[in-house]
């Protein structure tokens, strides 16, 4: 038996809790413009300022400043923003569906779409991605069809997974986009074996790989550190800190005492620390990882700082772990509102522009989302085929899964 | 007595054994403030202290790590495994550390922690959220394997296991955590305040480890089960029309061979039923030791009903699940030829 | 034809494999220029150059995952874990992650990894050098599981484990990578070279995962065993004056049930022989699907000889350790009664 | 099947091989006295500088110098360099014994003497101890019997362990000095949970626990590390960077890349890197943490740079993948010469006391020895009871162990 004190316990807390006033008022960040772009062969060791400063494009007046500029075009900024829309109308629906009992669950990816809509747009098609849940943006900006994502979500007849996984957990080869994991953090690792492979062969294909601030804590995280900075692998590692990891805050990951950045200096590579809701921003960071990834400077460890702007997924409410207007007074804004309106101040859209989008791009995901239903729900319709759940456990059915289906009578 | 539900009788025997010893701490992911996805902490950091229930980082390995550390230093660590298909990462803590550290130390420490963690299917949770993963405990020396089917049990094993000195594992059905469940999804929910064992009591009591019970007496055949398999076993008895009995195994290890062998020796047929993966499964030792005991005794083999050798596929569920009709099949297959 | 050991066996292989296809590359801790601490990869790095073996970090976990991503990037490596006994911290990589990624993924990615690790006791390791886990990968789903008793099969095995497009463990009995060991280590060390297995094609060939080999013929009673024990079991089955026969798995899953049943339903007997702890260890696997099988030939109940259920203890490793004498007791039961 | 370039992956490699000269050109070391000494409440934001230099006290004078030196009696230095002194010729024993038969397996700490001992000394007693298997030193300073040692190495009847263990993974509770695990790293973390319990219950005693630079790899080490960074733990974290990990050397850990002490900083922990071969350094580093820690200061990373003078183990020939000369080409030195030097130029010893006591513990190393003997070996004479092998496995035995027993007919 001891004594009750818990005295010298110290157990992080968040700022705020339900009932009181959100407020960010303890984050220091730096204007847009005033960090400098390092040459992409730059020794880590010299890097250490930008683990704890903010690379930040867009400014206050929704202009594009500094070094850190990608000067893209007016039309790759509107791809940009179309598809970060697309994503998010997307989230919406599926959500609402999932409300009704179309799907078993479901994951929004709500104030985080520059991430990983830029990050696709800065990569080649050719580059494989092995993301965790929230990056959907990656699979619309790559191109794939909604109707086969709803697909999957809905686990029907078309279900490329064959109905065996959860919603969101995505599979796309065709895209050079890995399968999704149940399991935090497991492909993080993995991608560096990718990247090594690539290496090997000589290819100039590089990897990227995603992992939420709470999952950091994970073993893969370290894994995926230490084998990357170890054989110099050809790979992005993505830190997208959101601030939240279901209830628990991003101290509770160690986000009070260093920023996640800050990480890859003791592994001896970059750690570059993003304005995560800035589009502008997040391409050229990783256009500048992928450029030294590909000349053979190795990995860098990116650390997106942006804010879950709705709940961590539809199992959970989160006015019952974090003030009821927190997302609303994250400091850093949305990143669809920041691109439309650099993109407006270049005159290069418009209000009636964006909101014509909207509805053309709602029209699109209702139209899709109709074809979707028809090709079976989880819970009627058409399903895959039963007996096909006996299938790829191994390449080749042995025989107890042979005798275990003909027992089910499938 | 009161009516709990599942959910709430493992809240209540933390909060019971928070209340008595303060060695008692809780922690895992969200189970501080939150109080747990499954609600298993609800209310538990308000009434003892952010330094009592507490949140983690997302780490299994390092949560039981941090559990044997404070065991070593005189404290009695409840933690949560968010889901027990995410107790791999904690593997190695467990098998090479907790249910080693008391032998290679020629007794001089050991780790008295409890892991909770929720198992089995039935809730749409697809491969990475159904799992029932007890077999891989079962083989590992060292370890005390508990899974309980009704709040009552579960409260008075939980509290046990927080009181053992040996690092149990503690599985939570959590197809059960609001009603018991005879698997068929399309009856209604059922609720554990009509149900006998959703009376429990408010205060202290404990259940020993390694003690089957009897829940239904038969002379026809004998089921062995556990978790959520005891309701779809009773299910299967009742409309089987033959006098099966039910034994419901609630501590895995140390296995309650005798109660068991008793049992079949006397009826001459047995079953075995859990959800998990049938190869492999702590089923294959329940029926070896069964065999080795009662050979002589046995009218028939005895059959094994069990998930496929599949992972858990979230559209076919159902197909995957081992219901009534699985059991029913296999009472008459045991009874009939 | 010629003669090797095992730990040769096992070196060619790979060598065989490094040299017939590029996408074979071969990893672990002290595997690269060290070759190996058991000497199976000496040799391969200096021959392969150092992109093709080479040195890993000390971090089971992330050796896996990094066979997972080459392996979903074309290529097939051969990763080893250094001990059997360290492969818990890779666990979840290859419960969770390679023997799910072809169902998960609807076919679309599959991790066609091989993972060597030397298992087993008796030479002096204690509790962190031989153990035998074999049992806790049986019980997953998508995962094959091989333990050879041979050079001959070793090779065999280990190339078809290579060009299988499934995740495969692969254990290898150290205590053979020698010589054969019949259990008594008051006896002269066995050689490899007056072994008829001891005889291995130089090039390459390969031996089919899942099937298991009689060799032993008999007709009194079947031991079914795998890896050290199957020298063991011969050894005792001569001793039993007993007409034994003796199958060596070879592959543990996909189990070669057929061959398995054949015998023991035509010998109406069996002894199920393994290293690993007993409880729930892959000999309840073997005696359930019998005991399912063969029920109605059984003359008696089907035993178990296994390691007891307690760690491998450094002082006690030959009385840990299941040897002749307890086979032929077992041989003696199930006979005599 | 693929191209077999292998061209762009990146795998370290060592200076020098065997058949090569040694030599280790590229270390910058800084001189003794050259790196100031914060205070111990600093902030780990600012304390970056002290993870990429190296704390030395000593010159190549043998004197202590600068804002580190501890400032020692003679008397403590003549214990820390009699236990220095004692650990080296118990191993020798031992491994001599070893290699006769005695046991199974022996271990030696040669050249990092300085680590486990100047450690224990500038810890309280009352501090937990969660070692490695190279940090046999903090048993003999902490003043266990050597004949307990041995008994445990030996496996035979009075071993505490009760033959269950490899020789060198001792336990020894009345000692806060925790059972040795043959899995590296597992007592990382479990070191933390340790030190939370101290905090919890309001008491002084703080943990320390040792890795080496190859086990940093594992998963545990970031476990411990970021545990005890959101919790703020009183620990000292060390990494013993000996150069070595059997056959690979500390670039396959990342060593190349950065310093393990650089570590620290992503967890925002003070990372402190030390001359492992200076007794006075060591120390004083190690008083530092402790010092911040018992203040409510959190953990500490440490670094000790040291080279692993011998094999890794009695299973393995160095001459196989180093320089057969590469531990006398180590720049900084054996740590018992620099303390005895230092002694020495204090006019505080002399060669002849040295060698006097080298002969007094060689010869109560050798009675010892003798004695522990007469207790049974691994081979021969007396063992633990055989029946005790089924016990403590659960702290009380159940059923099926006591049927097994009872098989086993003990
Ligand atoms: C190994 C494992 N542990 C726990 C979980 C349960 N879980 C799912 S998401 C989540 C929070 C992850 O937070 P973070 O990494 O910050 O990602 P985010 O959801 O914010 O994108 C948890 C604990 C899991 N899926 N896998
Ligand atoms: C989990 C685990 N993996 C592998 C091993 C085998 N092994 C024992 S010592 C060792 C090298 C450790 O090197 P390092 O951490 O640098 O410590 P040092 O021996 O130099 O003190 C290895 C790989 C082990 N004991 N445990
Ligand atoms: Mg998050
Ligand atoms: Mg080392």
């Amino acid at each position: 038996m001891v004594p009750n004190s818990g005295i010298n316990l110290d157990v992080p807390a968040p700022r705020h809790r339900p009932g009181e006033a959100p407020e960010f008022d303890n984050l220091d960040i730096p204007n847009a413009g005033t960090v400098p772009k390092p040459d992409i062969m730059a020794d880590p060791r010299e890097m250490f300022g930008y683990a704890n400063t903010l690379i930040r494009v867009l400014n206050m007046k929704h202009q594009a400043v500094g070094e850190w500029d990608p000067q893209l075009s007016a039309d790759d900024l509107r791809t940009g923003l179309r598809d970060m829309l697309t994503t998010r109308l997307y989230d919406d629906r599926m959500q609402t569906m999932q409300r009704v009992g179309k799907m078993s669950f479901y994951m929004k990816s709500r104030g985080e779409e520059a991430v990983a809509v830029a990050q696709a747009m800065a990569l080649d098609k050719k580059d494989m991605l092995f993301p965790s849940y929230r990056q959907q943006g990656l699979l619309i900006s790559r191109g794939r069809d909604l109707l086969d994502m709803m697909n999957h979500c809905l686990s029907n007849s078309r279900d490329n997974c064959k109905g065996r996984q959860l919603p969101i957990m995505y599979t796309w080869r065709q895209g050079n986009f890995f399968s999704i994991s149940g399991n935090l953090g497991t492909q993080f690792c993995q991608a560096v074996g990718w990247a090594l492979a690539s290496a090997y062969k000589g290819e100039d294909a590089i990897a990227a790989t995603w992992i939420g601030e709470g999952t950091t804590a994970e073993s893969d995280f370290h894994h995926g550190m230490t084998f990357a900075a170890v054989y110099n692998a050809p790979v992005l590692l993505n830190v997208v800190n959101n601030q939240w990891a279901i209830s628990s805050f991003q101290g509770i990951a160690g986000g009070e005492k260093a920023t996640f950045a800050a990480r890859g200096f003791g592994y001896g590579m970059p750690g570059l620390r993003v304005d995560g809701n800035d589009f502008l921003a997040v391409y050229a960071v990783t256009k500048w990882a992928a450029d030294r990834a590909r000349a053979g400077g190795g990995p860098t460890l990116i650390e997106h700082f942006t804010y879950r702007a709705d709940a961590h997924s539809t199992s959970d409410d989160p006015s019952k772990y974090r003030p009821e207007h927190e997302p609303e007074a994250w400091p850093l804004g949305d990143p669809v509102d920041r691109l439309k309106n650099h993109l407006i101040d270049l005159g290069e859209w418009s209000d009636e522009r964006h909101d014509q989008a909207i509805a053309e791009i709602t029209a699109m995901v209702t139209a899709k989302y109709k074809e979707a239903e028809s090709y079976g729900t989880l819970n009627s319709g058409a399903r895959p085929e039963v007996s096909s759940m006996f299938e790829d456990v191994f390449a080749t059915q042995p025989d107890n899964l042979r005798r275990q289906r003909q027992q089910l009578g499938v | 007595m009161v009516k709990m539900t599942m959910v709430q009788a493992i809240n209540s025997a933390q909060d019971v054994m928070l209340e008595k010893d303060n060695s008692v701490v809780v922690f895992g992911e969200d189970a501080g403030y939150f109080g747990g996805v499954f609600n298993c902490t609800e209310g538990l950091q308000k009434k003892y202290g952010k330094q009592r229930v507490f949140d983690t980082p997302i780490a299994e390995g390092g949560i039981i790590a941090l559990a044997i550390g404070m065991g070593v230093n005189d404290m009695r660590p409840i933690t949560e495994i968010q889901f027990s298909d995410y107790i791999y990462p904690a593997f190695d803590q467990i098998v090479s550390e907790a249910s080693r550290l008391r032998y290679r130390s020629g007794g001089e420490y050991w780790a008295p922690i409890t892991i909770r963690t929720p198992c089995g299917g039935g809730i749409r949770g697809g491969q990475t959220h159904s799992q029932s993963p007890e077999g891989i405990f079962t083989h590992v020396s060292g370890i005390k394997t508990i899974m309980p089917s009704n709040p009552y049990d579960a409260k008075g094993l939980l509290i046990s296991a927080v009181e053992d000195d040996d690092p149990v594992v503690f599985f939570e059905p959590k197809r059960l955590y609001n009603g018991p469940f005879a698997g068929d999804p399309t009856q209604p929910p059922q609720s554990w305040d009509s149900h006998k064992k959703g009376e429990v009591p408010a205060g202290y009591y404990t259940i020993p480890i390694g003690k089957a019970e009897t829940v239904r007496a038969g002379s026809d055949l004998t089921i062995i089960t556990y978790g959520t398999m005891v309701h779809v076993s009773l299910a299967a008895a009742e409309l089987s029309g033959y006098n099966v009995e039910v034994i419901d195994l609630r501590t895995l290890i140390p296995l309650d061979i005798d109660h068991i062998a008793a049992s079949v020796c006397r009826t001459g047929r047995c079953v075995v039923v859990h959800e998990a993966t049938k190869t492999g499964g702590f089923g294959a030792e329940i029926l070896s030791q069964i065999q080795e005991e009662c050979f002589w005794k046995l009218e028939a083999p005895i059959t094994r009903v069990a998930g496929w050798d599949i992972p858990y596929p979230h559209a076919f569920e159902w197909e995957y699940f081992p219901g009534q009709g699985r059991v029913l099949a296999a009472i008459k297959l045991v009874m009939e030829g």
